[in-house]
């Protein structure tokens, strides 16, 4: 039965890096990293296992409790207000509209920016002494207030409005995609039958494209996993500790504040969480529906 | 506009021809119109406000700055803050702006944005057409690593690229780019040619092509949109990375965000506002370049099935 | 008849391109109209018109004695049938019936009325609560069909509604929609390129060329007396023979000469009267040529050798080699001859028909020669 | 031509200020014979990350700047550090250096890191020219006086407390308020003897207490700030005082103010002791000899009191050696080199005597209550207590 | 005739599913087969198998008198034609012509001779430097042809070539893959579910369902004598009317009763000797069906209601509601009824064909019986 031996060789052969990347590199780092986190390391990696301990710790630590609630609304809000703004830019370029290159252009942009840019620019705008609320006051409107960075309350927001300003362009031209891809014919019977756009966007278009919903929930949801860059950047985590985020919890401990193993520990806990979403996800997508692999 | 009237061919329409509906409807600007309007330019003066800011702070004077009025125009123009940042900012004793570390991060870029998409179109390549065993399983593990934070990467890597002798290198961070780049671009080549029809595999084997020139004969070059797509995200990711450079590429090929960062976050007196602009323009100049020369390529790359859930 | 749809100089440019120039139409109540014609051709342009689903740059569509050229689609009285379906794809069959009644506000009982009546027509009943991916062609077909009719509509609109379908089921619905339109008597009018569609279902065809309508009658004139040599090609299949030739009149005698010494005494024919000199193209359909030696002294009678024999079962098509080129000649039952075999075969004057050879146009009695005969 | 000894430093003096300090360095290396290769990364957390991964790596630079501390514990136990106990002995550096920071470089009786400078943490910093607006003649002396004049600026319209965004900089107020409420024992037991009953005392609590009423006096600007911009704000008078470092003298004295004409400086208010913290640097173990042995160069150079008054004198800070003579420093590094000359004086910064994470869930947790101000000063020593446990 | 493509136990799955359990077919060497079947019967994975693009579970497959079961799909000495064409879009015509031989490291001029030879016979020479995207559908046909025919290969295999195409063209193109075959001589394998294109180009067809072939034989044969109900339905359009009926014997004359009173006598059909009280079906065509009454004695004449007519063109389609359903009458020419009359109509007994109600097999003489007669 081995006809096309060489064939499939080669083709396993192909695919030996990636097995390589994902063994030695994914799931070597992915076993290390939950080793330590089960002993003392501080700035070092050491083999003195203590068990749970750093879960504990991680837990009773009141910053990683902070940046999960943190977490949850950021991830949430910027998930959600990136999908409806992307979507409804989305949908307002596919109006047959004029300058829909010009625009779509000035919605994408900002992809090109780096979470770090991205946080420094909206920094110095969202600062109350400089930015947006200090140039509303000089025209006059004195009691105008704009101040999110500098708020307990608001910080969390101030990271989402610059998030959102960064990735819903992504978002637009997936959705456009879509949009482009829903049948012609169906739009005519819908005008046939009467029913008005906006109801036809909401009940039969937004269902056909799932699929580019689904892709924009996993590329924003890797962009939430891994904010680092964009907290470091807006708000270092403040005021307090009002804006923090796991991502930047790892981060101290990792360097900073070198306890590597409760470092290692939220990030075991993060990947946990991952899996605990992804895995049934993952095996609906591509395990159900067998894959198409013939020869 | 519905002109009832009793039949089309009836003498009495001649006479009221005038008011009847006939050519192309008026056009007339609807309040949904309007609103339309309304919406995207609001929309597009959020997504433009911050590159304005930016732009224009980079060409004012410092004692404009200031003053503090963000919005407003230079009232004198001046490119100091360009040159500055490109040639002269410093970072500790070396006043080189970043123009050292600009063509440290092409020497990065173009490497790393060759060898990831040539291992995700590779990889997509090899799992949708030819069946090897455990495929699925390793598409869907590569998969989930895109979610892992590179921060628990970060120790093992070093031991591994330390190991291999490449640590502190080009070669060194063009590795760590592929194996972070791999899982997305095995992604969006696997379902790219999940799109394409079997048929076109079927045919170059029978014209008797083998794993490797199929690849390079027939499935690369029919890959053009997904690999534009491939191209820009890459290329955005890789330019802005600022981690992974700093670890791996060693201090003579820091790329240009580690010169960002040294000017940017160095903390002396006065924040040099204009410089700090100017230089992130600078360092965002490639990728948004990127954008906006194939930005109409990325919409059809990515509806040529390029991303699929 | 009383007029259901008019369409009066309609002009349809789609940026640059004129895809209509000046089109008039006229469909009786209750007539079965099939707009006919090559990919291209401006058939669904034509139909979307009518529908409203596209500006017109100049004219006007009348329905129902109603000027409509401004309405929205939903209030032309129209329903329409795509190629593609166009259900929506994630609302059950009942969902789908009832989304527009819905919308539309009508009340819910009345809805549930309307729905069961055309799921009961259609044979829908049982299918009511599946989605569309769970339903086979012809289910869909008929999901599609029901949309139009829960809306209680004058004017039924098909664009290529059988396109998707295989053979064996195109023939089935085929027949169904022609008793629908038997049984609600509605004005339908359906876009095709399939000529038997055209053929079977139409009370009148419109064949169309370049956005133009070249033959608007019954099939049986379109099939019989196409109006050129573009309209006899398009139907008919195999498509009708045509030979070239040269006509030449000496008295009362008329010669049609063609190539390889091809020659018929062509002057029974009254509207080729007048036309020696005249370059002119022979027509005559498969089906009108006969195998075999004729007895018949009227009769044109020709030699061939035969080329491809391609059997169908119920008939037989002979491909011959004749006058410098492959004619087919149609046969019922199986095959009597084979390829490379020579052969004998006929046609009567009467199943042949002369256009022009510039024109194409065919040639008939001038009202002049007419009278006269 | 023949090159010295070459040595490639790892660091995060990326400012103007740090920079001309760190070139000192470099000047004093190269007149030493040896070649200083500058590798500058800004953030002490980029700096230490690149370090320690090319240390695993196996691809060491001659030195690495840390904070003095703990911070370099783990290196030390995985013996990737090199004893420096050979150049102590020979400068005589157990002599010369104050105990905190003897007791910070070494670990079982070895000297593993060069300390270069002390910097002070409970400087308080104050604008002459915001003084002035808000009628006050002289410095406080205490946090009483100090309140009270942070009242009057507040009145004048000039921001009382010039304060930045990152906790670690709230941390050096709470830490003022410590030493010079709770007195040098207080200070001592809560941070280096980990003492529960110390944290539950009433003089911490107090001293919980009156640092909340900090929030009162700072602008609405503040947690976008960097603890510079804040300087800037004593140097356009647009603020009355701050509690930083001595680093802090670097902005004012780039920004070309003069000490005790432009601005002024104040340790605590209302005590002599002085927090001590600083810099250091470690020399990774390396198998090239070349490399060895412009470390060893490297270290000496380091300590001889030129070094360190070229240095110093840049940085703001005052040298790690109590020998070294002060008269070309500024008023404000004499009186704190005078300070430290009495042990009693000394203390050592939390870095030196807990662990990073502890310190850093400590200014987490002064961080949180200072913004919030919800937060009940019971609830702060109960998380106090909390967190300094975690030291052990 | 010798042997060009054998199949022995053949066996296919894909996962659980058993998609060919076990099949055996011989194709002769320059035969033209065609495997026709509903969608979904495993002609396309049938195809697949012999060219070697997918892994069979059991049996063996030889070509050329080679056992291949186990060689490249390049090493066995065939050519394949795809439905979606799948020409190298980036390439070239000639280049997609070229492909196959530049892989096999043939002498560039060689390639070009062939590659000439393949468009001078498919008149492709024009086009040989266009993209595929800048063909026509036919075109591209000929090059997926062409591509095939450059290799000199012995078996061409096809799957379903035609069926992207307009009728009109299915039907030129049609004309020219079997001129091709007279042409070349190869053998070919031809996939479709098209029974027009399986009755006029097979030399044999074998008949599919579900893995299975139910019959393979000549069209002829085929049409006219359908080893069951389902292949007498699925060849000939309109399909074969279906009577179902039981006989009832009574002494030497047997009876065939049906719903409505139907009633023949059908003591002349051999076959069903010994057969009374059996359910079966009465299977005839509807071009058998004349309309009229017969004056031949021994004719089935029956009386029924036109409900739909379906004027072709060549000819008409009445249906007649007769015997519990609607039967297809097939006439030549212009209908002479319409929907509504009440008409008569008649088949001879010898076209009839009778089917097992039960196993819907084809009742045929049986050896004993056949020595009989
Ligand atoms: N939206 C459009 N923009 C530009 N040109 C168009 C558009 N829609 C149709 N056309 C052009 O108008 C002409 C008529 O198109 P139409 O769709 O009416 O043809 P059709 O007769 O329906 O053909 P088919 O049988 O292929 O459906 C074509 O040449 C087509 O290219
Ligand atoms: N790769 C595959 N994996 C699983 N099942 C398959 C695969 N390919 C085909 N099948 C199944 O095998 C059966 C036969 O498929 P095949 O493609 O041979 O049908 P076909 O006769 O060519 O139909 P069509 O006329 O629609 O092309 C079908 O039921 C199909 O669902
Ligand atoms: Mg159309
Ligand atoms: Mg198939």
């Amino acid at each position: 039965m081995k006809r096309k031996f060489w064939q499939n060789i080669m083709a396993t052969l192909s695919l030996l890096p990636a097995w390589a990347v994902l063994l030695v590199a994914y799931t070597g780092s992915m076993i290390w990293s939950i080793q330590i986190s089960f002993t003392s390391s501080r700035a070092l990696p050491s083999n003195n296992f203590v068990g749970f301990d750093q879960y504990r710790r991680l837990f009773s630590t009141s910053r990683w409790l902070v940046s999960l609630e943190n977490l949850v609304i950021f991830g949430v809000l910027f998930v959600v207000i990136c999908l409806v703004l992307g979507f409804l830019l989305a949908v307002a370029l596919d109006q047959r509209i004029r300058f829909e290159n010009g625009f779509r252009t000035i919605f994408l942009y900002p992809h090109a920016m780096s979470f770090i840019v991205t946080g420094l620019i909206w920094q110095w705008m969202m600062n109350p002494t400089l930015g947006i609320q200090k140039s509303v006051r000089d025209l006059g409107w004195e009691s105008f207030a704009f101040d999110w960075i500098g708020s307990r309350d608001l910080a969390i927001y101030a990271l989402v409005v610059a998030g959102v300003w960064q990735a819903a362009g992504l978002v637009m031209v997936l959705m456009l995609a879509g949009l482009r891809g829903v049948d012609a014919e169906l739009w005519k019977a819908t005008r046939v039958d009467g029913i008005p756009a906006w109801r036809v966007y909401i009940s039969i278009v937004l269902p056909l494209i799932k699929p580019m919903i689904v892709t924009s929930v996993v590329l924003l949801g890797i962009g939430v996993v891994k904010s680092y860059d964009l907290v470091v950047a807006l708000t270092g985590g403040g005021p307090g500790m009002a804006s923090e985020l796991p991502g930047k919890f790892v981060m101290d401990y990792l360097f900073e504040r070198q306890n590597i193993a409760l470092a290692q520990a939220a990030s075991t806990v993060m990947l946990i969480t991952v899996l605990a979403v992804l895995v049934p996800w993952l095996y609906m997508q591509y395990f159900r529906k067998s894959g198409r692999s013939p020869t | 506009m519905n002109v009832s009237v009793s039949a089309p061919n009836s003498a009495t329409i001649a006479a009221s021809a005038v008011q009847l509906a006939r050519g192309r409807k008026p056009h007339r600007l609807t309040a949904g119109r309007i609103g339309l309007y309304a919406f995207l330019i609001t929309a597009a003066i959020f997504f433009l406000l911050p590159a304005y800011v930016m732009l224009m702070t980079s060409l004012k004077p410092m004692d404009e700055i200031r003053d503090g009025a963000i919005f407003a125009f230079p009232r004198t123009l001046t490119f100091e803050a360009w040159w500055a940042a490109w040639s002269s900012a410093c970072t500790g004793l070396n006043c080189n702006g970043i123009s050292v570390g600009f063509w440290n991060s092409i020497k990065i870029l173009v490497p790393s944005v060759f060898f990831s998409i040539a291992a995700g179109a590779l990889n997509g390549y090899a799992m949708s057409f030819w069946r090897v065993k455990g495929a699925n399983l390793l598409f869907a593990a590569l998969l989930f690593g895109a979610f892992i934070p590179y921060q628990v990467f970060m120790y093992p890597l070093v031991i591994m690229s330390a190991t291999l002798g490449v640590y502190n290198s080009i070669a060194g961070i063009v590795i760590v780019h592929t194996i972070f780049g791999m899982p997305l671009m095995t992604l969006l080549f696997r379902n790219y040619y999940a799109g394409l029809p079997i048929e076109l595999f079927k045919a170059a084997r029978i014209d008797g092509a083998g794993f490797w020139r199929i690849f390079f004969w027939v499935m690369l070059p029919t890959s053009t949109p997904i690999i534009i797509v491939a191209v820009i995200l890459q290329v955005t990711g890789i330019w802005n990375d600022f981690m992974l450079g700093l670890i791996f590429a060693g201090r003579e090929n820091q790329p240009m965000t580690v010169q960002l960062n040294n000017i940017v976050n160095s903390v002396t007196g006065e924040r040099v506002y204009n410089l700090n602009m100017a230089a992130t323009i600078l360092t965002a100049a490639v990728p948004l370049l990127c954008y906006f020369l194939s930005g109409r390529w990325f919409v059809r790359g990515i509806a040529a099935g390029a991303i699929k859930g | 008849m009383q007029t259901s749809v008019a369409i009066k100089d309609l002009a349809i440019e789609f940026g640059a391109v004129k895809v209509i120039e000046k089109l008039d139409l006229d469909v009786g109540r209750g007539e079965f109209v099939v707009l006919l014609g090559p990919s291209g051709c401006g058939k669904s342009t034509l139909l979307n018109a009518i529908a409203g689903l596209i500006d017109i740059v100049d004219g006007e569509v009348w329905i129902s004695d109603k000027n409509v050229t401004w309405s929205e689609p939903k209030d032309r009285g129209i329903g329409m049938v795509f190629q593609s379906y166009a259900l929506y794809p994630q609302m059950s069959v009942r969902q789908n019936l009832s989304f527009g009644l819905k919308v539309a506000g009508l009340p819910r009982d009345e809805t549930e009325k309307r729905v069961g009546k055309a799921a009961a027509m259609l044979q829908l009943e049982a299918l009511l609560d599946r989605k569309p991916s769970e339903l086979s062609g012809g289910q869909r077909q008929r999901v599609a069909i029901g949309r139009a009719l829960v809306r209680n509509v004058d004017v039924f609109l098909f664009d290529e509604p059988l396109s998707n379908l295989d053979a064996k089921l195109r023939n089935e619905l085929r027949v169904e929609i022609k008793r629908l339109h038997q049984e609600l008597g509605n004005t339908m009018i359906y876009v095709t390129h399939d000529q038997i569609e055209a053929l079977t279902l139409a009370d009148r065809i419109a064949v169309m060329r370049k956005g133009i309508i070249e033959q608007f009658s019954t099939p049986h004139e379109i099939y019989h007396r196409p109006a050129n040599t573009f309209i006899a090609g398009f139907i008919g299949s195999p498509t009708m023979n045509f030979i070239d030739g040269k006509l030449t009149e000496a008295g009362s005698s008329m010669t049609f000469s063609g190539t390889e010494g091809v020659s018929f005494d062509v002057s029974r024919h009254p509207e080729l009267a007048g036309s020696g000199g005249r370059d002119v193209i022979l027509g005559i359909r498969p089906e009108h040529m006969v195998l075999g030696e004729s007895t018949d002294p009227e009769a044109y009678k020709a030699k061939g050798k035969v080329s491809v024999v391609e059997p169908m079962g119920a008939d037989t098509v002979i491909w011959v080699d004749f006058a410098g080129g492959m004619r087919a000649i149609r046969m019922s039952g199986d095959p009597t001859v084979s390829a490379g075999d020579s052969v004998d075969f006929h046609f009567p004057p009467e199943r042949v028909g002369f256009f022009d050879q510039q024109s194409g146009v065919r040639i008939r009695i001038t009202a002049y020669l007419r009278h006269l005969y | 031509a023949q090159e010295g000894p070459k040595a490639e430093v790892i660091h995060w003096w990326t400012s103007g200020g740090e920079s001309a300090a760190v070139k000192t360095f470099a000047e004093s290396y190269s007149k030493a014979g040896g070649v200083w290769v500058d590798a500058a990364i800004a953030g002490g957390d980029n700096a230490r990350a690149a370090a320690v991964n090319r240390m695993i790596g196996g691809n060491p630079p001659a030195a690495v700047q840390f904070n003095i501390g703990k911070q370099f514990d783990d290196l030390v136990d995985k013996g990737m550090l090199r004893n420096l106990d050979d150049v102590a002995v020979a400068n005589k550096w157990k002599e010369t250096l104050p105990k905190p920071v003897l007791d910070a470089i070494t670990r079982n009786g070895h000297i593993y890191a060069a300390p270069i400078n002390i910097h002070g943490q409970n400087w308080m910093w104050y604008s002459k020219g915001a003084f002035e607006k808000a009628g006050i003649a002289n410095p406080p002396k205490s946090f009483d006086e100090l309140f009270a004049d942070l009242d009057k600026l507040k009145a004048a319209g000039v921001v009382p407390l010039a304060l930045n965004g990152q906790v670690r900089h709230m941390a050096l107020i709470f830490n003022s308020l410590l030493v010079s409420r709770g007195g040098h024992d207080l200070y001592i037991k809560v941070y280096k003897d980990h003492d529960e009953k110390a944290v539950n005392s009433p003089e911490f609590k107090k001293v919980v207490e009156e640092f909340g009423k900090f929030r009162g006096y700072v602008d609405a600007g503040y947690s976008s700030r960097l603890w510079n911009d804040a300087t800037s704000m004593l140097i356009k008078n647009t603020a009355g005082v701050q509690f930083m470092g001595d680093w802090a003298k670097g902005e004012f004295n780039l920004a070309q103010k003069a000490q005790g004409k432009d601005y002024g400086c104040v340790v605590g208010p209302g005590t002599q002791n002085y927090i001590i913290g600083g810099d250091v640097f470690i020399f990774p173990k390396s198998n090239d000899a070349k490399q060895t042995a412009a470390q060893d160069l490297l270290a000496k150079t380091l300590l001889t009191p030129e070094a360190l008054i070229a240095f110093n004198l840049k940085k703001g800070s005052i040298p790690s050696r109590t020998d070294v003579d002060m008269k070309a420093f500024d008023q404000c590094a004499q009186d704190a080199a005078a300070y430290i000359k009495n042990p009693a004086n000394q203390l050592p910064d939390y870095g030196l005597v807990m662990p990073p994470d502890v310190v850093g869930s400590i200014q987490d947790l002064i961080g949180e209550y200072f913004t919030d101000p919800k937060f009940t000063p019971d609830d702060f020593v109960e998380r106090f207590a909390d967190a300094i446990s975690a030291a052990g």
